[in-house]
């Protein structure tokens, strides 16, 4: 079996080229491909397309995302369920560039872009949801009755790459996520043609049981681990920071 | 406004909406506010919270050394699992909700109306916005339950007769807590079934965009 | 919590009623509900619509299946990948049936038949899939052009029941299924509004990894225990007696 | 045909169209004779099969011995797994056909046709048919190859230059390996790349029904 893993972060986002579409997973901390992103941040293509939930934020503690792409002006346009941050105080470099127009953003509902990217994987060009009908968000779009209720027509999303975090993976990327780090990453997986994934813990082919596996490694490319993870955390959590309650 | 007037805390609000759960019911709990609700289930009922992430069946949010950074709710904040838990993908998780197995999504609102109308997720004149799962919810789950202030940051109402904002659903309101007292759209007016402690029906009237209609047995807003 | 198991089969299929429309999961013999499908053909309910990949066999070594249902005449109409043998010297009783127009059997391609029952359990009411474009099946269908080729649009499948068999169950409807025995099994529980459940094995609530379940409970509404099969399968499996070869 | 003209056993058919395989590809097995090329895998590369159910990269069929009934393939017969083996569901596994990941896709058939098409669920005059997973591996797989005998019962050839049985899908075939040789659908005609030991290409062209057309270099199956 040849191994699909590579030796560094560089090496796996090598060969992003300045145009390139990219699917990035993660919903909150959980599952966030921050090594990738970062390995991207470095690798320095532009002209990108971001399909991911949100986008905006850039972070104060070193860590590089998606926003900091965007800050830097490598990023042409996103498609994403959040295009502004909550509080209208908190202005995120999307927002500025997006009010200058020099970014398009799609703002889609997040139901509807999981669908998008379920349906690109699943080879449907297009499908039918009831999310949305009669706001702005799909005004112009195709709409249709089916049973008495009215949808609106949603087009698949596909990318050239998907940038995957997992717990567990073996050589052929076989990948397991742990508890809500699975989010968009198994359907982004599928939905793009190279899919890069980083690893907490990389382990032999044929230890991780085929019912438990979460994506098949026929949907991923290259494979990388995370140094000193070793099934932990190596950045800090900051949503874990913030929010949990300090109780007795 | 008498002198003992004061308006309800967040966790109250939260604590009071999350009394309405009944037994068996599958609950979303929206970012911000509603999120506090998963620290107020009714102890006698079985209620299963759903989030957008995928997670099925998690309970309180977690404390500083429960939390781990692999279960967060859907406002990304980390939770304990509850033993009836199962994880699915984003993809599966809003199957869930369009296929109308959500009893309620509690969601926050910048402004609703008396139509059943609400807005969450675009501020006039503010280019882009979030919508999140809000627009997946307000379509799919059986009701909608909203939790906001009664007023802006500028004392302006946020219950309307018509929404001003873009907005994220029409005609699904079912209920509406704010920090003034528990409402019902009914399509021209709001009833208000409970009011905070120490106000009168007028000064809520007062900082309400829409007819107020108090029910013939109103009552204070108790947990 | 309150618990979803009931005491036998007859049990589960109880309140069916004419005129339902019941998914069927299985390929094969793995994830085959014999036992509930035998309850359903003593339970006496008639006017079935059937939504499966096949359905014409009847075995002789006294296992009822969806076939013997058919001989009955307890069902009006078949939606199957197969609605005859692949043999046409070997009839099944949907076959004399459907000559004699006495059954309406629609014939499906199996992915666009897996897909429909997946948009049924998504709330997704059609979608479009290039399978069956220029043959008789999607006559009469509406096709469209995406990005070049020629798609049929495809509506969901929704039905009353699905009869599910899993491998392990938790007594919340949370289920576990062993390799291919998953199939039909995880779609057609979330297409349907009742799924009753066998299982060969109940365990305790909170003793499956919520990462292995692979039908959340929130889908299940009965399950019941298959007597004597503690992990193994009751029924001897035809399949395997007919095809597995005898090797040295 | 001359007294050493022999048909090619279906092992054989199988063996040859299994050492067209190319490493790293993925594979889908179709129900009847393909499926018994997961028993002739070429050694040397590594050879991913898919199956309808959702087993991705099982192996070769399971004797009486090492079967268990929790292990099928497209056929619904016992196979082995191998150790990048996974499990997906029935909606996903034909999501992996659909979005174009198999390499390959071997069927079984009534009929094919020098324009591609093939035929492969319904005989003529008989209601009902069984697609299975046809019609979804012939437009989603990047190529087809068929495994079917020459001629049916009667004698009538199965390679022709138009089909007569309804269609599962048009111009998708690359490769047709019968009892009598290897044939590539070339739109008016089929190229014979290699024939059965004892046969010439009279004795193929008289059981065919579209025009043959050696190649130059025309050897006999070997695998």
């Amino acid at each position: 079996m040849r191994s699909k893993v590579v030796g560094s972060f560089e090496e796996a986002v090598a060969g992003v080229e300045n145009g390139s579409s990219i699917l990035v997973a993660g919903f909150g901390e959980p599952g966030t491909p921050h090594n990738l992103v970062e390995a991207l941040y470095k690798q320095g293509a532009s002209h990108l397309t971001l399909i991911a939930n949100g986008a905006g934020q850039t972070r104060e503690d070193g860590v590089i995302t998606m926003g900091n792409l965007i800050e830097a002006k490598r990023v042409a346009r996103v498609i994403l369920a959040f295009t502004a941050s909550t509080h209208p105080s908190r202005k995120t470099p999307l927002e500025y560039l997006n009010e200058a127009g020099e970014i398009e953003a799609q703002i889609t509902p997040q139901g509807t872009l999981a669908e998008r990217i379920r349906a690109g994987g699943a080879g449907i060009p297009a499908f039918f949801t009831p999310a949305g009908v009669g706001t702005e968000v799909t005004k112009g779009k195709e709409h249709r009755e089916f049973g008495g209720r009215t949808y609106v027509m949603e087009e698949a999303i596909t990318a050239n790459y998907a940038l995957i975090r997992c717990w567990k993976a073996d050589s052929f990327g076989n990948l397991v996520f742990r508890r809500s780090q699975r989010n968009f990453n198994p359907i982004m997986a599928m939905a793009a043609d190279c899919t890069l994934v980083e690893a907490e813990e990389i382990v032999e082919v044929g230890t991780l049981d085929p019912d438990l596996i979460h994506t098949s490694g026929i949907f991923v490319q290259r494979v990388v681990s995370i140094p000193d993870a070793g099934g932990r955390l190596e950045i800090p959590p900051l949503s874990l920071q913030k929010t949990a309650k300090n109780r007795p | 406004m008498s002198n003992s007037s004061k308006r309800l805390t967040r966790d109250l609000m939260a604590a009071r909406i999350a009394a309405e759960f009944k037994d068996g019911w599958i609950v979303n709990l929206g970012v911000g506010m509603p999120t506090r609700c998963s620290d107020f289930l009714p102890e006698d009922r079985e209620v299963i919270l759903h989030a957008e992430n995928g997670v099925i069946g998690y309970g309180r949010n977690a404390t500083v050394a429960e939390a781990t950074p692999y279960v967060v709710n859907g406002g990304a904040q980390p939770v304990l699992l509850t033993p009836v838990a199962s994880i699915v993908h984003h993809a599966d998780a809003f199957a869930i909700i369009r296929r109308g197995l959500l009893d309620v999504a509690v969601l926050g609102a910048y402004e609703t109306a008396a139509n059943g109308d609400f807005a969450n997720w675009r501020i006039n004149g503010r280019k882009g916005g979030g919508i999140g799962g809000a627009m997946d919810l307000a379509v799919g789950a059986k009701q909608v339950f909203l939790l906001l202030e009664h007023t802006t940051r500028d004392g302006l109402p946020r219950l309307l007769e018509r929404c001003s904002l873009p907005l994220t659903a029409s005609g699904v309101v079912t209920l509406v807590m704010t920090d003034l007292g528990l409402f019902e759209p009914t399509g021209s007016s709001f009833r208000l079934h409970e009011i905070a402690p120490g106000f009168t029906v007028d000064d809520v009237q007062q900082l309400t965009g829409a007819p107020i209609l108090p029910t013939p047995d109103l009552r204070e807003v108790t947990i």
